[in-house]
Formats: C-alpha cells, structure tokens, sequence
C-alpha cells in the first residue's frame, strides 16, 4: 500500500508541474491572440480613447509577465481572482458551470460505461458473429458523424415529437428529476460520441488475453465462455478498460463545448471559449486548469485503480 | 418604412380585414385568433432565444453592444426619449425637449416616476447618468457623443445640456440604448446595478445564459409591459433557436437563418417577422490605399456583382436591393431618385479603363462576425466579377478578433450597421473625414462641408437638398459598397400578438418587443 | 417501410460491392498474394472499393465534376434533378459538384494532416521510448501538458492566433494529433525496446537514426497503422467542429465538415442534404476501419 | 494389463488452419489408455504430441478441428456428445496440467479460488469443502504451508511451487485421467526432480490415469508405464517404458536415444594471453548485487560453458562482458586491454571483437528485416563491404552455416525454421569476425536433434575460426558436449570452475554435485534410487 501512496504523491507533483506548464502555455496562447479584453468588451464601437481608459481600469497595462506573475501568486493563495469582464469572483462564475458540466459528464458515463462494457464483453463473447460486426459497423458509425450531426437528428427524433426537450434550462430551482429528464438529449449524443471507443477497446482488451493459457486453462477446467471471459479475462483486462474509461471521461468533462451550444447547456466549456474570445485571460486560466486537472486526476484514478485491480503490483511478492 | 408582416397561409390583406371584424363586432377572440389589431392582453410568461449573449456581459450601460443585453435593457430601464414604431421621437423620461439655438437643449424630466428601488427618480439622475458617458475616464462606447456637451446641469425639473456647436438633432442621440436613467448616489450611478424605472424587475440573471424578470407592478406606463414574466435565453447555434421554437420552449427568436425561413414557415407553429429598416451591409475599401484610391476602379467594383442576388440568397429575399447609401428608406431625408446600379459587367470593364487597367485583382477578407452571410456574399461578389475582369481573393478570416485585426486594417473587408435614427449622425459616424469609424477612409471635401452645414440647418427643404446631395456623393463618389438593406427577421409563436407597426429603429421592435408586445 | 427498403438496398449494395472487389482484388493481385484476398471478410474488400472509390473521386476530381468547384449555377436549394443532380446548395452551386471537390480537399487535407501527425509524433514517441532517462521524461510530460488541454479549444486557440488557412489547418490539427501518436509510438516502442535485435543493434553501435527507422519503426507499424485509420477519419471531424466554432477551411473550397455544417440547420426540417456530406464522412470512416480492423486483425496473427 | 479400459482413440485426424488451408496436424492416430494406467508421449516440437493430449478432452485449439476418428472416454463419444456434456466431463473427470503454471494460473485470482472453481461450478462439492481439500493436497503435494500457500496470487509463489499446485487443482475433482502437458519443462533440474516425485506420487496415490506429454526421454522414463513415441503426426511406435528404453526399434526411435552421444574432443589446455578476462567484477541493478567479485578467462579455440540455474547471474556475467551493465567493481580484459565499461563508449573495433547469440532466436532477429540485411548488415558496417562484396560475403556466410544462399538470402525470419533462425544468429555473429562469441542459452528453445546439429556447427565454426565461446547454459548435457571449461555459478557466486573432466568426475562443491545428480538418466528406477540416496520420500 505504502507504494501506492507514493505513486499518488509523486504524480500528485508531476499534475502540479504539468498545471503549471499548462498556465504558462495558455497565458503565452491568450498573449498572443490579436486583440485584448477591452478591444473586446467594447467591440465595433470602440474608439482610441475608451480603449486606452478601459486598459488602464482593467490593468491591463502592466507588461505580460508582471500580469502572470500576480495571477500566480493569487492562485498560490488560493485565489483565482476576478473576472476582468464581469468583475466577478471567478469561483462564483466557475462555480455553478462547473457542477453542470460534471453533471452531465457523470451522467453521460452512467450511460455510456455500462453499456460499451457491456457490449464490449458481448462482442469479445460473441465475436465474429453477426451481433459482433453489427455493434462494430454502428459504433463506427457513430462516431464517424460529427457532435452536433448527431445532436440534431436526435433533436429531430426525439425532441420534436415532444417526447425530451430540445434544450436545457437549469436554474437553481431545478429538481435532480428535472435535471435528468431534460438533460437526456445532451447526454445521449456524448453516450453515442463516447460509447464505439470504449466499447472497441474493451473487446479488443478481452481477445487480446483470449489466447494466454489461463484462458485455455479455464477452458479446459469446463468453465462455460461466460464464466471464462466474467471471471477469467475480464479481471485482467481492467486496466486497458479503465484505461480507455479514464480518457473518455475526462472527454466528457473537457471536451463538449460543441454539445453544450446545441443543447444551451450552461457547462465550463461555452464559458471557455466565451471568455477565450473575450480575451478574459483569469477565466480563461481557471477553466483551463481545472480541464488539465480532470484530467490528470482521471488518469491518476486510472493508474491507481489499475494498480489496486492488479494483484502483481498490489501484492508483492 | 414598411412592416411586413408574413403570417403563415393568410394573404396580409385578409388577415386585417379579419381581425378588424371581430374587433368590431366586440367579440371576444377565439383561442389562437390573429390578434394584430386586438386589445393587448396582460399576462403569460415570455420566453426569448436570442443568438447573443456571453458571459462576459455586464451592467454598465456603456459597455452594451448586442442584441441581449441591449434588449434586457429594454425591459429593465427607460431613457429620455424613446423612438416610436414609426420613427419619430417621443417622449420617454423626459416629458418634452428643447432647444432656441441647436446648442442649449432643455429636457423636462417626468415626474412621479420611481425605480424598481423605490427610489423616486430626479434630474440627478438624468445627470449622473448622462455623466457615466463622459469625461476621459469614462469608459462609455457613446463618449464621443458627449464629446461635443460640454455642460449638464440641472434647473428645476429640467436637465440643461449645452453643447459647442449646434447640432438639431441631438434629442435624438439621448435615445440611444447606451444611456438609460440609472439610480445615482453622490453624482454618480452605479455602473452594475440592475435597477431601473422599466417594466420589468430581475428576478435572475447569469450572463451568457438566461434572465429571469417579473413584471413591475408599479410601472409608470400603464399600457405597456404586458407579459407577466420574461425569460431571456442565449441561444447561440441557429439551429437550436429554430428548435427551441418549433418544440415550443421559446416564444420569440432573433437571426432566423434565412434558408429555414420558409421551412418554417411551413411548420404553421410560429410565424416570421421581418422588418425593413436602415440596417445595412457595407463592404468598405480603404480610399488611401492602391488601387482603391482610385474612384474608377471602386465603380468598377460597385457595377461587378448582382445586388438582387444577394439580397435573394444571402437574405432570402429578406432586404433590399442598396445603391451604395448608408441612409435607408426608413430615413427622413432618403434619396429614392439616384440612378439605379445593376450589374454590368461592361460598364464594370470601362471604369476599370478609365483607371488604365485591363484586370483587377483585389483580396476581401470576410468574417461572418461582420454580418451572417458575409463570407458567402463574398464568394457570390467574386464569381460575378470574374465576368468583369476583376479577380475578387476572398480571404475568410476567424469571427475572434475580427474587429480588431481586420476592419480598417484590411484594404477590403466586411462590415455592417445598424442604421441610425438621423442621416447626421450616420454620416458623422462613418463617412465625415478623421471620424473614428469612417472605415472606408474616405474623405471628400464637398461632403465635409456639406455635412457642418446641413447639422445646423433648420429649413427642411434646404436640408433635404444638401443631404440628397450627400448621399449621391457617397453612393458614386464614395468608397463603401452598399449592396443591401437587410431586414430584422424574427420568428414568433403564433399566440404572440404584435402592434401593427413594428419598428425599424432596432431589431425586435427596437428592442422593445419585451414591453411593446403581449399574448393573444 | 422506407427505412426498411433503404435497409435493405444499403446491404444490398454493402455486399455487392465488397463481393465484387474482393473478386477483382483476388484476381488482379500477384500469384504469392493471392490468398490474403481470397481470405479477406466482406468488410475489408468493401473498405477497400470504397477508399479506391474516393481516392479515384478525389484525384478526377475536376474531370468529373459537372461544374465549377465554386461556380454558383443557378438558384439556391434547388431540387434534385438533373442537370443538378442532388441540387445546390444555399448559394446556388451545384451539390454534387461540391461534393466531389470535397472529396478532393476534404480527403487531401486529412491525409496531410495525419500524415504530418504521424511522422513527427511516432519519430518523437520512438526517440523518447529508445532514449529514456531525461529524454523521454521531459517530452513526455510536456506531451502530457499539451494533451491535458482540450484539444478543440487548444487548435481553437491556436488557430485563432495563426489564422485558418489551410496550411495553419493542418499544422495545428497535425500539432494537436501528434501528441496522440506520440503516445501510441513510445508505448509500442517500449515493447520493442527491450526485444533482443534492438539490444544486438545498439551492441552493434548502429546510431539512433538506424535503430528508428530500420529496426523499431517496421515493427511499430501495425498498432500505427490502425490509429492512423482513426485519426485520419478523426480529422473531418475536427474541421468540422471547428466549422462549428466560426473556423475552418476558407471558402469556396469545398470540404465536407464545413459543408456539414452549413447545411446542418436542414436536418431540424428532416431534410436530408446535410446528410450527404456527413454520410460521405461516414462511409469512409467505417471503410477505412474495416481495413484497419483487418490488418490489425492478420498482424495480430490471433485466430479467433 | 487386464485392467478396465478408459480411453480409446481410434484414427484420430486433427488438422490445424494456416492462412486459408487445413493441414493435417495428428494423421490418425490411435490410442488405448487403462484406468490407473501413466502413457508417455514423446516426440519433438510439431509431433502433434499437445494436440493429441487436448483431444482426449475432446477439446481442440482455436484454428484448429478434430477431423476424424473416435474418441471413446469411459463410454462417452467425445467426438459426439454435445459441448455442454463435454464441458461437464473437463475438469471433472479430464483434468489437465499445462506446460506453463506461472502462465496457465489466473493472474487475478489466489490459488485457492482457482483450486476450488472447478469441484465447485461441477457441483462436486462445497466451497468450505473445496478450501479444505485443497489444504490436503497442498499437503500431499509437500507444498510448504500448506494451510496458507493457497491464499497468495500465482506470481507470489515459485515456479516448482506452482507446478504443483496445478496438479493439485487437477486433482481436486478426483478425475479419472489427467493430461500432463510437459509440466517439468520450465524448471530448473533441481526443482524438477521434486515436481516429478510429487506427481508421481500423487498419481500413483489416487490411482489416476495419465498421458504424460514431454520430449525429455529421461524424464518420461521416470514417470510412464507405457511410452508412445509420435513423429509429425504420426505414430512411430509403442512399448512398455523398459522394453522401449532398452530395444527401440524403429530408426527415428534410435536417433532420438543418440542424441546425447555428441562429444566434442578434448581440447589442448589454454595458454596465452586470454580473448577476454573477467577480473573481480561486481555488479547489478539498483541496490542489489546480481554478480559478487567474479573472475574468469575465455581462451581462443575454447569454449567456457557458464553453469547455473535462473537466476544464478550467468546471463548478467554476459550483458558486463558485452557493455550494456557497466559493473560496479572489477573490470574486463581483451586481449590483456581493459576495455571500458559501456557498450556507448568502445570503439567499432571493440564492439566488432565481441559477438552475442540470443536464446530465443524469434526476439532476437528483426521480424521485419530481410536475411541478406540482418547478415549484410555487421559485414557493411564493421568491415565497409559494399556491392558485389557484400553480396558475396552474404552468401559465403549463409554457405557456412548450411543454408543454401539462393534459396535463403531474400527471406524474412518468419519464413524459417526454429533451427534455421538459430544459426542466422550465429551468422551475424560470424559476419562481424569476432574473437569472442557469448552463446546465451542458444539451445535451449530447441528440439533435441535441432539442438546437436547447432552445437555440431558451432564446434566446427571454432576450430575452422578460432574463435572463443563462452557458452551459458542451464542444461548440463549440453555442457557435457560442447565445453572445454565449466563455470558453476550460484546466486551470484562462482561456486566452482575448472576443466570439464575434472569437474565432472570430481565436483568440488557440494552444489555441483547437486546439479550433477539432478540431471535425469535413462533409467526408469533413476528417480527412485536418487530420492532414497537423498535420503527417503520427502
């Protein structure tokens, strides 16, 4: 055990490090975009003079790595600062983005995990047959079409019968049933984006252990195909599975922005590149980090789960 | 000023005759009865989709620039003059204006009215408010409107501004969107605050995704703000505006993509507004750089590309056809009688002669930030002048950034306005020499003096000829192609009832659907 | 009834053609060849008709195509019928047309793009894993860094600051990629790293030079391969996401993500045009798979 | 041998797919096993020996069917019945120990829960009843700890151990026939010979009927009654195990019993300056010390066989010779030159000098590379041959080591033989002219006939190049044929080195005397009268 402790607290410092680079990146990126936040605030009608009066009241003057350096001591403290646009602390703006967003990345894997690995050991059990080409062709095509393709045609199907609706308004007053039901559509089209890699890698990882001689050794012990692949394949394949369950997660938190804007979903991801095109450079660093920090965690829990899962690594010898 | 209203399947004509019937029969309405000349009703909440809103918008007035937080303002604040439906100036805060000399304009400021506070609003104010937009800390996109004032004070019930020079046209300036009457502390309003003496009160509000208002029960308008609640989406892809209406989860959306319009239309659960006014899409040309210094090859461009088919498949027939004129017909002083320009592709080859030029070629960058439909305007402008001879590069260029690193930095570009109010205060904007916005960098002599003197003209025929003479200026001598006056198209649930006249200020009844409209 | 019909017209034609090519492929192929193809499931020989098929498209491109790439012929969303075969589009020009030029661009700039992915991400991801030591720690956590980073808001960002010709294009969905590759080139690498050929190469004194590309790149070929088929399907994706944000490819280049999008509002009326160049995309995401799958599945030399 | 019959195979045909073609793997084949009764199967690697023995479970591969024949157990057509009967008599009745245990156990499981799946899910008994059953076993199968053994994971427990283990679980049901498929091959040969007794004890116990499956003639001859030898498919003949070892009589029968026969001559006694010497070299991984102060010489014309089981540090005495561990104490001479410690910083030459042969020959060569490079490729780059003389020296190298140079030269690795493989090891090796060549292991993977065919031409190669080998090896037959010096090696240590006469008429040490004795001889009581000298059962 001692070793996974040691193995959490040094990638712990590796995923503080790789925050780190990943500030520095983005504020080198949002440096170098044309245009600032003022330019921005004020849009076609700004003139020399605003702009010059609005830089100064948003300090925006300050030379480029004194402003970096006073967002990082502000983040050491623990303070993300203010949104420059809307002079709001950015935890409060973060804040609520941030719970809808894990909201419906939860919800998509509740869908998604349970059936890629379902269909995964199905295909691995079942391979070659007809079902296992069938799930094959239509996982790749569902991925094939883009995000918001197959966002509107389950609008087409699903949301202009009536039956879900198009979009999702969530206020604080929202009941968790609410939620669900209107975040279905959203979360069904992320379950079709997510569910063919998952599922391919699942059963790629099952076949791959169907030749070792443990697996002939169930066999030969009498044990049915199910049982081989639930108890005799299925243990060792964990890691590549959570693995590839780890990525698509941390997908579903970092990656749906085009999801968010045809389902007027209010997650981090319209709120990043809003603030992106608004040059609001500290809300732009916080949902960064908070992305990079999903996703080393997720791949963190990975690596930990996989260890955990893994006798050879949880009990030496 | 015309006011096209397209209900589904019924011909305009049949439609007011219908209404007016009932109405005159004093029957009540059937459910779901066009209601255009009915009574307003009180009551139901509204709900808007807009393709706007971000989440950096914010309170301060002075930093207002699109549809939402302009028509959030509508809802919540009043200001000193309102623009009716027709395009006149009318009183709003200010229960009249005036003014001898064109430089002293007194505004008596109404009485009785109180903020969402409670807090009885007073020229204070007005003062404070109107101040928010001055000075050089001021931060305000309107400062340079104030630039000219240089006092506001008060005198009684009246706020008395004075400006440097005359200007017959500035009570029309005080009904611009950026400057409401907000509650003032010691002189000075707070830019955040979300009070105001409008129709509605928030209830919520997270920017760049929903507002939540309810009706303010002490509104000192007694026949407007009819709904109960409004809810104010942003709704940034099209086509989840148009389903959001088509399911029935908003009543109201904005930027119908004009090649859903009939479609939609189709679908009889909602129906199209569109509404012509002086909103215009403009492709300005650098008039100090080569080759557009010279006005031959800048006719020869104006002749090179078909404006009917622009306004056919970029607006789908939702405009009209411009000849090069920043003023709309909706203007005052509007020059209907200028020669017309079609596409010629020969008289586009004779100008490019006249500059000594065999063949032309000329880069336009474009952004569908400048106007939706602009890259592909662009791409339609390029093939039709290839018959011309002239080789139009259409450099599509990210909508981030746009206004920064293209608009008048680029030879070529696209651009569009929302029209202004005044023939003044477009020409003063965007076409009089050293002004900020004049993206064209044009300057033109004749039109500079014409543009001081027709400002303090007060014989209106004399007016009339100067500014005729402007816009004939602009359009042949001038360096901005104007190929079209593009509707506001909106689309509405068909249980939404509307005045008559819609406005053609602003789009959505100049903002003011949210206080102007009801449901039948 | 008309699903069905269409259904059953789609398995029809899935089977005709990967019959047909399978045939052709088993009769044109060399004598000590033969028997791959003779053995090849339906599904890899109708792969490989149907890439042949684009790549044909796409290389005759302006010999087939009726009109112009950019050539408005006539009103906007006209009908399918001849001489527009599947219409036009919102600025009159010819659908088909459009879509054959698409192929053309479309195709052209993923196969750049994930070529340049490829050769910089698995040369990296090969050094890193022959290197170790400080080599491989300091790329891969930068590489790390870079993946942590939502890759559409990063080529978002990126693009925005290059601007979007297609050079930029490809550069910047190709930077975003490599990180990927890189990290499929060094674990495959590490496997091969420590096999005894590689461990007699360096005892032989062979530079690093030689031991990626002769004695470590051939063998990380296959599990390469495969990802190349996904990435570069992976890639009009891309574009059309980003077509999706406001960037893309620069009109009136005709690309498939772009023209997607475009036309995507359609799709909310149940019209089916939009449906053309997403099922263009489509078809060729599941071909190039089924090949992929094959030669991963022969290279794997398990038996199932 | 009136005892009642149990399995009956009569012309049984398997054939295997390769590509899209069926060829035929077992060619008819027919057998007859009594209850209580051991078989040996015997024959080299493509004999078809694994195939037969999972076809008695009426079990064949993936890739690969039962074509023809019958396949009689008890009364049961294994050929027949349905999958779900056949899978309610495997495991049950047919119990199989595999070749591998470290590979054959579950990962993921404890040893127990492997051991108590079978009697469970056929119903036979109860999980507590299992756990306590296997403790018995355990036992009897003198596992240490027997009451705690069975709660680790395979990787916690050696590879002796586990074999045991395995034939413990095949027990657990009590079947009526256990398949042994090789299962001492893995082991080191003092393991080995207490994996052996056990089983044969446990067998003899339960009066189990077995088809014991090996190529190691010795071992079988400890452990059968009966010895069936198979040659590609086919049977080649059948005895009682005393009549077979003392009178084969077919031909192929006779060459597999003279294989241990190659000797090579004694060689003059060393002198000179040696082609490499190891003086006092200490080295290892991390903190631990794999190599303790060892020392030795390698004399042109002479071969030094280094001796010891895994993980004695023998392959690790090769990787500081050749560079790749630079060691922590002690240093390494050739030609009385120090030579410095990393492979990265000795000159072409020095590299040149030395030459290494991989065991496995299938890792070893560069599955993609054609032979005309994997040869060419030393010669290009130590000696600067190009074009036609590169092409020559190619084929002069293939000549040499008895492949036809047209027929070889554009194939890739996969397109040959286990043998064939070995000896383009020994090619590149030769392509680069050495002094000194390390031969890791090289036969080991390879059939017994393969095996002296490769230890022929290497023993031809030295005298006609003199060169020095220094040869590692576990198997002491080998060192009995090919050295002229023996270095024995334990954990780290060399325990004893010397002449190979001298050392093996006189081992020293108490551990060589061990190893030498553990190796098994062609005598069926060999086991049995080792066991008592060491002192009874256990």
């Amino acid at each position: 055990m001692t070793d996974i402790w040691r193995m959490i607290a040094r990638r712990l410092l590796l995923g503080l490090l790789t925050l780190f680079v990943i500030s520095l990146v983005i504020f080198g990126a949002t440096e170098l975009l044309p245009g600032d936040l003022a330019r921005e605030l004020l849009g076609q009608s700004a003139t020399e003079e605003t702009l010059a009066a609005l830089r100064e009241q948003l300090g925006l003057n300050d030379p480029a790595p004194v402003r970096y350096w006073n967002w990082l001591t502000g983040v050491l403290q623990g303070d993300f600062g203010v949104s420059m646009a809307t002079q709001k602390p950015i935890s409060e703006l973060v804040g609520a983005r941030l719970g809808n967003t894990l909201f419906l990345a939860l919800y998509a894997a509740a869908l998604s995990v349970p059936l890629s690995l379902l269909l995964g050991v199905l295909a691995a059990l079942w391979r070659n047959s007809i079902f296992d080409r069938a799930s094959n062709a239509m996982a790749l095509t569902s991925i094939s079409f883009p995000e918001f393709f197959v966002a509107y045609i389950l609008v087409l199907f699903l949301a202009q019968t009536g039956i879900f609706p198009s979009m999702v308004r969530i206020t604080a007053a929202t009941t968790f049933g609410d939620r669900i039901y209107m975040a279905f559509l959203p979360a069904l089209t992320l379950t079709l984006v997510v569910t063919a890699h998952m599922m391919r890698m699942t059963r790629a990882a099952i076949i791959n252990l169907l030749a070792s001689p443990y697996i002939e050794m169930a066999r030969l012990k009498g044990m049915s195909p199910l049982r081989v692949v639930l108890r005799h394949a299925v243990p060792n394949a964990l890691a590549p599975i959570i693995n590839v369950v780890a990525l698509n997660l941390a997908y579903l938190i970092t990656g749906v922005v085009v999801v968010e804007v045809v389902f007027v979903y209010p997650g981090l991801g319209q709120l990043m590149v809003d603030a992106v095109t608004n040059r609001d450079i500290a809300v732009v660093q916080a949902i960064a980090l908070i992305f990079a920090a999903a996703y080393v965690l997720l791949n963190l829990i990975a690596d930990v789960l996989s260890t955990i899962t893994n006798p050879r690594l949880m009990h030496r010898r | 000023m015309t006011n096209l209203i397209l209900p589904r399947g019924i011909s305009r004509r049949g439609l007011l005759q219908g209404a007016a019937a009932i109405g005159a029969a004093g029957l009540i309405l059937p459910a779901g009865a066009r209601s255009a000349m009915a009574q307003a009703k009180k009551g139901g909440v509204f709900r808007i989709g807009l393709g706007h809103g971000s989440s950096t918008d914010s309170y301060d007035p002075g930093l207002w620039e699109q549809l939402y937080v302009q028509t959030f303002a509508a809802a919540r604040v009043n200001y000193l003059v309102e623009i009716a439906a027709d395009g006149t100036l009318v009183p709003e805060l200010a229960e009249s204006w005036s003014s001898a000399d064109g430089i002293t304009w007194a505004f008596a400021i109404r009485q009785g009215v109180t903020f969402h506070s409670g807090k009885t609003m007073t020229p204070d104010d007005v003062v404070a408010s109107l101040n928010h937009h001055r000075g050089d800390a001021s931060t305000s996109a309107v400062k340079p409107f104030f630039d000219p004032v240089t006092d506001i004070k008060v005198d009684g019930q009246n706020v008395i501004v004075t400006l440097n020079a005359p200007n017959a046209d500035f009570p029309y300036l005080m009904s611009d969107y950026h400057i409401p009457v907000l509650p003032s502390a010691d002189g000075k309003i707070d830019p955040n605050t979300s009070d105001g003496t409008g129709g509605y009160i928030v209830e919520s509000y997270e920017p760049g995704v929903q507002a939540t208002m309810n009706r303010n029960p002490n509104y000192w308008k007694a026949d407007r703000a009819h709904f109960d609640q409004i809810i104010m989406l942003t709704i940034l892809d099209p086509a989840a505006r148009l389903n959001a209406l088509m399911t029935g989860e908003v009543d109201l959306i904005d930027q119908v993509d004009p090649a859903s319009i009939s479609l939609l239309e189709s679908r009889g659960v909602s129906r199209i507004i569109s509404v012509s006014g002086n909103a215009h899409y403009v492709f300005p040309m650098d008039a100090r750089a080569a080759p557009f210094n010279d006005n031959n090859v800048r006719l020869a461009l104006k002749y090179a590309f078909d404006r009917q088919e622009l306004v056919d498949k970029i607006l789908a027939g939702h405009g009209s056809v411009s000849n090069d004129n920043p003023i709309g017909p909706a203007n005052r002083y509007f020059h209907a009688e200028m020669e017309a320009k079609t596409y010629d592709p020969d008289k586009a080859k004779f100008h490019l002669k006249e500059a000594g030029l065999d063949t032309l070629e000329v880069t336009l960058s474009a952004a569908n930030a400048a106007f939706s439909g602009a890259v592909d305007a662009a791409v339609l402008m390029s093939e039709k002048a290839a018959a011309a001879g002239i080789t139009i590069t259409v450099d599509r260029v990210p909508d981030d950034g746009y206004w920064d690193n293209v608009w008048m930095k680029k030879p070529f570009c696209a651009s569009y306005w929302g029209g202004r109010p005044v023939e003044d205060q477009m020409f003063t904007t965007a076409y009089a020499a050293g002004a900020a916005w004049n993206e064209s960098f044009w300057d033109n002599a004749r039109f500079n003096e014409l543009l001081v003197a027709a400002r303090s003209e007060l014989d209106d025929t004399k007016r009339r000829e100067m500014y005729h003479e402007m816009q004939q200026l602009v359009s042949f001598e001038g360096s901005t192609i104007i190929p079209m006056y593009n509707n506001y198209v909106m689309a509405v649930a068909n249980n939404v009832g509307t005045p008559e006249k819609i406005s053609a200020n602003w789009n959505l009844d100049g903002f003011r659907c949210v206080e102007r409209w009801w449901f039948a | 009834m008309t699903m069905l019909l269409s259904l059953i017209i789609g398995l029809g034609l899935f089977f005709a053609i990967g019959w047909s090519s399978r045939l052709a492929m088993h009769a044109v192929a060399p004598a000590q060849h033969k028997p791959i193809y003779r053995d090849m499931p339906l599904t890899a020989a109708f792969g490989i008709a149907v890439i042949l098929i684009y790549v044909l498209v796409a290389t005759l491109a302006p010999l087939i195509a009726p009109f112009g790439e950019g050539e408005v012929v006539g009103d906007q969303y006209l009908p399918w019928a001849a001489p527009y075969h599947l219409g036009t589009d919102k600025l009159g020009r010819d659908m088909l047309t459009r879509l054959i030029y698409g192929a053309r661009n479309t195709v052209g700039i993923a196969f750049a793009t994930t070529a340049l992915a490829f050769v910089v991400g698995s040369i990296l991801g090969i050094w890193a894993a022959l290197q170790g030591g400080w080599v491989d720690q300091v790329l891969s956590r930068f590489v790390d860094a870079l993946m942590a980073i939502p890759a559409l808001i990063f080529s978002l960002l990126l693009l925005t600051i290059f601007g979007t010709s297609v050079l930029t294009l490809i550069l910047v969905i190709a930077a975003v990629d490599a990180t990927r590759v890189y990290r499929l080139a060094r674990s495959v690498s590490q496997g091969i790293v420590v096999m005894d050929y590689i461990e007699a190469a360096r005892l032989r004194g062979e530079g690093t030079w030689r031991l990626i590309r002769r004695e470590i790149l051939p063998n990380a070929m296959a599990p390469l391969v495969a990802e190349f088929g996904l990435r570069f399907c992976f890639v009009f994706l891309a574009i059309s996401a980003l077509s999706f944000l406001g960037l893309g490819i620069k009109p009136p280049t005709a690309d498939w993500g772009s023209m997607v999008r475009e036309n995507a509002t359609l799709i909310t009326f149940g019209d089916i045009t939009p449906l053309l160049p997403a099922g263009a995309i489509a078809l060729l995401t599941v071909a190039v798979n089924f090949v992929v799958d094959w030669q991963l599945h022969r290279a794997s030399g398990l038996k199932e | 041998m009136d005892k009642q019959v149990l399995l009956t195979i009569k012309g049984l045909q398997i054939e295997g797919r390769s590509g899209d073609a069926w060829h035929k793997i077992v060619k008819g084949v027919d057998l007859t096993l009594h209850k209580g009764e051991v078989l040996g199967l015997i024959g080299e690697s493509g004999a078809g020996k694994s195939t037969l023995g999972l076809a008695a479970m009426g079990f064949a591969r993936d890739g690969c069917r039962i074509s023809g024949g019958t396949i009689d157990f008890d009364g049961i057509n294994l050929r027949t019945a349905p999958e779900a009967d056949r899978r309610a008599l495997r495991g049950k009745r047919i119990a199989y120990v595999a070749q591998s245990a470290a590979a054959s156990f579950n990962p993921a499981h404890k040893l127990i829960d492997q051991y108590c799946e079978g009697p469970v899910i056929h119903g036979v008994m109860s999980r507590e009843k299992a756990e306590a059953d296997a403790v018995e076993l355990y036992r009897r199968m003198r596992l240490p700890n027997p009451e705690e053994i069975g709660f680790r994971y395979p990787h916690q427990v050696s590879g002796g151990q586990l074999q045991r283990a395995m034939t413990a679980m095949a027990m657990a049901c009590r079947p009526d026939l256990i398949i042994f498929d090789e299962p001492t091959t893995a082991l080191d040969v003092t393991t080995q010979i207490e994996v052996l007794a056990a089983i044969r004890d446990i067998v003899r116990q339960f009066g189990t009927a077995a088809i014991y499956i090996t190529h190691d003639l010795a071992v079988v001859a400890q452990m059968a009654d009966r010895i069936k030898v198979l040659l590609r498919g086919d049977e080649v003949e059948e005895a009682d195990t005393r009549t077979m070892l003392a009178a084969p009589r077919e031909d192929y029968t006779r060459s597999l019993w003279a294989v241990r026969s190659f000797a090579r001559a004694e060689q003059a006694p060393a002198s000179g300056t040696p082609v490499v010497s190891v003086r006092n070299v200490t080295a290892g991984y991390g903190a631990v010390d794999i190599l303790k102060d060892i020392s030795f010489d390698i004399h042109a014309r002479r071969t030094v066989a280094v001796v010891g089981e895994s993980g004695s540090g023998k392959s690790t005495a090769a990787r500081v010779i050749t560079g790749l561990l630079p060691p922590r104490r002690g240093e390494i001479l050739m030609g009385g030159k120090p030579l410095p410690a990393s492979f990265k910083a000795r000159s072409r030459d020095e590299l040149r000098q030395c030459q290494m042969i991989y065991q496995m020959a299938d890792t070893a060569l560069n599955p993609k590379l054609r032979l005309r490079e994997l040869i060419g490729r030393p010669a290009e780059m130590y000696l600067g041959l190009k074009g036609r003389a590169l092409e020559d020296r190619i084929r002069e190298l293939l000549a040499l080591i008895e492949l036809e140079p047209d027929k070889y030269i554009d194939r890739l690795p996969s397109e040959l033989s286990g043998g064939q493989k070995q000896r383009i090891g020994i090619a590149r090796a030769l392509a680069a002219e050495p002094a000194l060549i390390i031969c890791d292991e090289v036969t080991s993977a390879l059939d017994q006939i393969v095996q002296e065919g490769i230890l022929k031409l290497l023993d031809r190669l030295q005298s006609e190049l003199n060169l020095a080998y220094m040869f590692i090896t576990h198997d002491l037959a080998t060192v009995k044929s090919i050295a002229d010096e023996v270095v024995v090696m334990q954990q780290g240590v060399v325990v004893e080195r010397g002449p190979k006469s001298d050392l093996f008429a006189n081992p020293r040490e108490d551990y060589t005397n061990l190893l030498l004795s553990s190796v098994p001889e062609m005598d069926p009581d060999w086991l049995t009268r080792l066991l008592a000298a060491r002192g009874g059962n256990a």
